[in-house]
């Protein structure tokens, strides 16, 4: 049990198609995960500004993740490529400014793999709350 | 089941650069192979007994001398297996130990002709010997 | 600022048993824009939505927010209801409390927080949202099928039948493909010929179809709907109106050593020919680079032959201009070359053919009149060697071969050694293979007849080297299953080829924005689901072009291409996603990358004037979406540098409020 | 045009008239072959193993003597010219192999792989070009059905080697048309001979021997030319009687240099 009420903010990104589908079907399937994780629904994952990303994390997220189709199987054919090396960029960008990598992450989960999700989502909330907070890029100003 | 050979199967695979778990199993290394005949193991089960760790009758195999070389196998497989490179990985982990080169300078005079080139010598030493 | 009215759906005890949805409404309440917000047990029933439509009048709503399951069951349902009350659909938002909240969580408390949350994010975008509409364009009812094998031909017939008119473009002097080349057919052995020559009639004689032969697509331009393609009908110098086939001018013509591309250059044909007997259209070309008229004005025999008067020496290429409203693909394959597998010495024995050559030379109307004699010497073969997977399951050598499954190889080649056993029971027959693959109806009892009734020597391995010498080959190969390397001297070897694309899919791909694989196969807009679309609108893909296929399975998917088309020509108008992309054109810099990223080729440039700062004008080129192209992905947004583009429905400011509404 | 040369231990000994008439036709056409200082046997095969350095390292001697001329590595014999290429191959692409061969060096500047490697049948072609010498033919070899042997080492591995098309090479064929005569294919030209194995293997080497002039005969060659000493010997010994001759020296005699180069 964890001492302190501490819990992560996370904030997950889903591509309609597939990611979307799978986290419903986790619902329907009852599949436990934690609350700590709230969904934005988008068209496809390369909708997903890195802005967005940079956003959440000034507006005190502790931990951001992208969901998207399998390679291969996005909905609009080539989507989810781009997605995969904007992250990769993205993300190790991030890493050199402190933002730890188990902070931020892109999982594959198609529409048929709600088990997939539930337990993805429970495993990066476990991994961001190992981390704790953060502060890195946390703009004070935007706190209540 | 033969007994754990995961280090030596490693070895052989790292030294040889070759995965053989990219074979199909369509035999053309040993289509092609000009040295079939002389060989106990031939190349398609050069790779398939890396692939499943069976390296011990490999290397007490006389086919491991027998290979020419010519990268025949090399060039014409369909997935870039590369099979020759894996039996000079077997013979090298074999003739690498003490005592086990597979021709000494003692055998040469026997072998010699009298228009043998220097390089047939040369290659072979280089072949059987460490 | 918009007046928001959000409403909480129980679900029964779906949502109301993890989720307090009174103290969700009652917390929304207060959020900006919320003038109104209430609960009820089923938001979605006729009562459910007489609420939302009464609140809208009674508060004058101008934005809606159900808190209720996933916007993937009933966002459908509540846009209607939106409508119904006169507010735009797209002023809608759904915030999915039930499976993605009551359902996964099971404390009561952390349950409402996160509805709450949810919710909150729902109101900050629907603050943002604007109304949207559909855009709507006309559709042009005639269908253009490109290409002229069994796959455009069968495509081009079920349009035409449903009513619609059809243009088959095919690039040779006549229609029917590959498939008019072949011999007999697997599984079922009937001839080739016997069952594609009446569909090539039929094709002739349908009202509905015009046939552009001889004649490539140069230019398509446009978008679903409406196409504009400009067609080069290449000067054939007969009229072929005129042109009866009599074939008398092919007779009489002086130059008789051309190859012959029918018979894969087995034989030799005229430099005025028909390319064989029951050709459509029947009417001859002339091959103006062995034309000895052509080239030098001296001859014009077939001229003076011609009792109709059809050769016309000065005839010119015409380009034709039409309107479509759908195109299909339908470019079909080759064999690739054999010039770099010459360990199989397919460049120094002519006794070493394709697969495709044999079709000819078991073929009645072939070179060799149907008798199996090999090419060298015109002997009859007593050994025949067959090699499959050429080319073909070639990962390692991408200038090579190709690292995919030909997958017609296994059935032709069993119906190869099958027919020759039957006819000429004194050849041994082998075949050298990988793996026999004969996924299809009644394909493996074919293949295991082969074997077992008519005698065929199937050995797993392959071949490696084959050596002419004297009037044999020496084939050199492996048989794994006896650990064995054979020497086979064998009469005649037949390498199946791996195939590929037509070389003219990738420029037509270009001009299509239709996207294709690395090897060159049009890509499907779904791999599974919908496999006979391109994912550019208003692309269909019939035959080989998407993919190796058998004539079976070419034939289910033109049928299936034609009927995507037809619902297509069927519509008076193309209603479109009004969730589209769309450019900034003050910020639009027109760099380009847009339209770079996007996958169905929905982004084009505009020269427009702008006023300046200084007041003066200018061009300035800058990006316009098409949005009866456009699907809605967003790929564009980002990759925009400029922050120009943007995505309707999910603007970056409404995903922003969202972001901001969660991490409050 | 100058060039670094790496004659290797055959050619000066047994092959002397491989190294002879390779001079000889480079002098007459205007190639000069400047022996590497101090160079030593390649080793007669490469060894494939990664882990291999020592073996290698003649090679890399050799390599980075050209690199310091700024100038071709060229080599005559074929076995050299496959050493030497593929350690230069690994020099490039096996970095690991690369710093390891720099450390066993110990000199101030490290190899690259940069040097670029020759085989005198590619220097024909690429540096000094079939039709070049085509115009200084003197002595047209006409009438004369040759059938070139490339053997495997010429060819093999082709990623590396980049030669020719393995399968359908035309470089031995070409110098022949340039030289008058007409060029024999046959299908074994490029099968292995028996190499080395012709000392551990003598009947097994007859055997690839015999097929292959055979094939050659079948054709209707008058000859075989080669570029491997260990081929020749292979082919002379186990061979058709068909005679087998140094490409150099028939190409000494087309440039009408061949008495020349026998009397020096």
């Amino acid at each position: 049990m964890q001492v302190n009420e501490y819990k992560p903010l996370i904030v997950a990104f889903c591509c309609n198609w597939c990611s979307y589908a799978g986290a419903d079907l986790a619902g329907n399937n009852r599949l436990n995960y934690p609350a700590d994780v709230k969904i934005i629904r988008v068209p496809c994952s390369c909708r997903v500004n890195p802005m967005f990303i940079l956003r959440a994390f000034q507006r005190g997220a502790d931990g951001v993740i992208i969901c998207g189709c399998h390679p291969g199987d996005c909905h609009y054919t080539s989507g989810n490529y781009y997605t995969r090396r904007r992250m990769a960029l993205l993300f190790s960008m991030l890493d050199y400014l402190g933002i730890e990598r188990e902070r931020t992450r892109l999982e594959w989960v198609s529409a048929a793999e709600g088990a997939k999700f539930a337990a993805t989502m429970n495993d990066f909330a476990e991994k961001v709350a190992a981390l704790g907070e953060n502060k890195r890029l946390e703009d004070l100003r935007c706190k209540k | 089941m033969h007994k754990d050979n995961t280090k030596l199967t490693e070895e052989i695979i790292r030294a040889s650069g070759v995965n053989p778990k990219k074979c199909m199993k369509c035999g053309k290394c040993s289509a092609t192979c000009p040295a079939y005949d002389e060989m106990e193991y031939h190349p398609h089960q050069f790779v398939y007994m890396v692939e499943s760790g069976d390296i011990e009758p490999l290397m007490n195999s006389k086919s491991l001398y027998m290979c020419l070389s010519c990268f025949a196998c090399i060039d014409r497989c369909p997935r870039g297996v590369e099979p020759a490179k894996l039996v000079e990985a077997v013979r090298l982990s074999v003739i690498r130990q003490q005592g086990k080169n597979h021709m000494t300078a003692d055998d040469v005079p026997a072998k010699l002709s009298e228009d043998l080139p220097q390089q047939a010598i040369v290659s072979a030493f280089r072949k059987y010997t460490k | 600022m918009q007046r928001i009215g959000v409403f909480v759906c129980w679900c029964g005890s779906n949502i109301a048993g993890t989720v307090d949805v009174h103290a969700v409404a009652e917390a929304l309440k207060n959020e900006p824009g919320v003038v109104f917000s209430t609960d009820y047990q089923y938001m979605c029933s006729q009562a459910g939505q007489d609420i939302i439509k009464n609140a809208v009048k009674e508060h004058n709503l101008t934005g809606i927010v159900v808190c209720s399951c996933s916007p993937r069951m009933h966002e459908a349902t509540f846009r209607k209801t939106a409508a119904a009350a006169g507010l735009n659909p797209y002023m809608v938002e759904i915030a999915n409390i039930r499976e993605q909240c009551s359902w996964v969580h099971k404390n009561m408390q952390t349950g409402t927080e996160k509805a709450i949350i949810l919710g909150k994010a729902a109101v900050a975008k629907v603050n943002l949202n604007t109304p949207l509409t559909p855009g709507e364009s006309p559709v042009t009812k005639r269908a253009l099928v490109i290409g002229g094998g069994i796959a455009g031909i069968q495509t081009a017939l079920d349009i035409a039948d449903a009513g619609f008119p059809v243009d088959i473009v095919e690039a040779k002097p006549t229609i029917g493909g590959k498939m008019a080349q072949l011999d007999k057919t697997f599984p079922t052995l009937d001839c080739a010929a016997c069952i594609l020559t009446p569909k090539m009639v039929d094709v002739a004689q349908n009202e509905n179809i015009r046939i552009f032969s001889y004649s490539e697509v140069q230019e398509i331009k446009g978008f679903v709907g409406n196409f504009d393609v400009t067609i080069k009908k290449k000067a054939r110098f007969v009229k072929e109106e005129i042109c009866t086939g009599c074939g008398a001018c092919v007779e009489k013509c002086p130059m008789k050593k051309i190859p012959n591309e029918f018979n894969l250059g087995m034989d030799n044909r005229r430099a005025i020919y028909i390319p064989f007997a029951q050709a459509v259209p029947k009417v001859a070309t002339i091959d103006p680079n062995a034309c000895n008229m052509l080239k030098n004005g001296k001859c014009g025999v077939c001229s003076k032959v011609c009792t109709a008067g059809a050769i016309d020496y000065t005839q010119k290429d015409e380009i034709i201009s039409e309107k479509y409203g759908a195109v299909v693909v339908a470019t079909g394959f080759n064999p690739i070359s054999m010039d770099k597998f010459d360990e199989f010495a397919y460049n120094q024995s002519k006794d070493v053919i394709t697969s495709l050559e044999f079709e000819r030379l078991t073929n009645a109307a072939g070179p060799t009149a149907g008798k199996l004699l090999r090419p060298s010497d015109l002997e009859h073969p007593h050994t025949i060697v067959f090699v499959q997977c050429v080319g073909s399951r070639c990962a390692a050598c991408a200038e090579k071969g190709k690292e995919y499954c030909s997958k017609i190889c296994c059935m032709y080649t069993a119906k190869h050694a099958m027919l020759v056993r039957d006819k000429y029971p004194d050849t041994e027959v082998y075949v050298f293979y990988i793996d026999v693959r004969t996924p299809g109806k009644n394909f493996d009892e074919f293949y295991r007849r082969a074997v077992e009734e008519y005698g065929v020597k199937y050995i797993k391995g392959m071949v490696g080297k084959v050596t002419p010498e004297g009037n044999k080959l020496k084939v050199q190969a492996s048989d794994l299953i006896a650990n064995k390397q054979l020497h086979i001297d064998a009469d005649l070897v037949v390498l199946a080829a791996a195939i590929e694309p037509d070389k003219s899919a990738r420029s037509l791909a270009t001009m299509l924005t239709a996207s294709m694989d690395t090897n060159d196969f049009f890509t499907e807009a779904h791999p599974k689901l919908r496999p006979v679309e391109s994912p550019t609108a208003g692309v269909f893909l019939s035959g080989a072009c998407q993919g190796p296929k058998d004539i079976p399975e070419t034939v289910s998917q033109a049928s299936a291409a034609a009927s995507k088309v037809i619902g297509l020509l069927c519509k008076d108008k193309l209603t479109g996603n009004p969730c589209i992309a769309s450019a900034n054109e003050l910020m639009c810099n027109g760099c380009s990358t847009c339209a770079n990223v996007c996958p169905y080729g929905a982004i084009t440039y505009e020269d427009k004037e702008f006023m300046m700062p200084d007041r003066t004008k200018a061009l300035r080129r800058v990006a316009q979406v098409n949005p009866a192209v456009c699907q809605g992905c967003g790929a564009c947004t980002v990759a925009c540098m400029s922050g120009a583009m943007d995505l309707r429905g999910f603007m970056g400011s409404q995903i922003i409020a969202e972001v901001d509404a969660i991490c409050k | 045009m100058k060039v670094s040369y790496f004659p290797g231990c055959t050619l000066k000994t047994k092959a002397k008239d491989l190294d002879m008439y390779a001079h000889k036709c480079a002098e007459a056409l205007g190639v000069s072959l400047e022996e590497i200082d101090n160079w030593q046997c390649c080793g007669g095969v490469f060894n494939t193993a990664r882990n291999e350095v020592a073996n290698k390292l003649s090679s890399v001697r050799a390599l980075k003597f050209a690199k310091s001329k700024e100038q071709p590595l060229v080599s005559v014999c074929s076995a050299c010219h496959n050493v030497l290429k593929q350690t230069n191959h690994a020099m490039q692409t096996d970095s690991a192999f690369a710093s390891k061969v720099n450390l066993y060096m110990a000199e101030e500047t490290n190899y690259d792989g940069s040097t670029e490697v020759y085989h005198y049948l590619e220097m024909l072609r690429d540096l000094v070009g079939f039709d070049a010498i085509k115009e200084k033919v003197v002595n047209p070899l006409k009438g004369k059905r040759i059938a070139a042997y490339y053997g495997c080492l010429l060819l093999r591995p082709n990623s590396v080697m980049q030669m020719d098309d393995p399968e359908n090479p035309q470089i031995f064929e070409d110098l022949i048309r340039a030289l008058g005569a007409e060029p024999v294919i046959y299908a074994m030209r490029n099968e292995c001979c028996g190499g080395y194995v012709t000392m551990e293997n003598p009947e097994f080497a007859s055997k690839k021997s015999k097929a292959i002039t055979d094939n050659a005969s079948s054709f209707g060659a008058d000859m075989i030319v080669t570029a491997c000493p260990l081929c020749k010997y292979n082919l002379e010994k186990n061979g058709n009687s068909i005679p087998v001759v140094y490409f150099t020296e028939l190409l000494a005699e087309a440039l009408g240099v061949k008495e020349d180069a026998q009397n020096a």
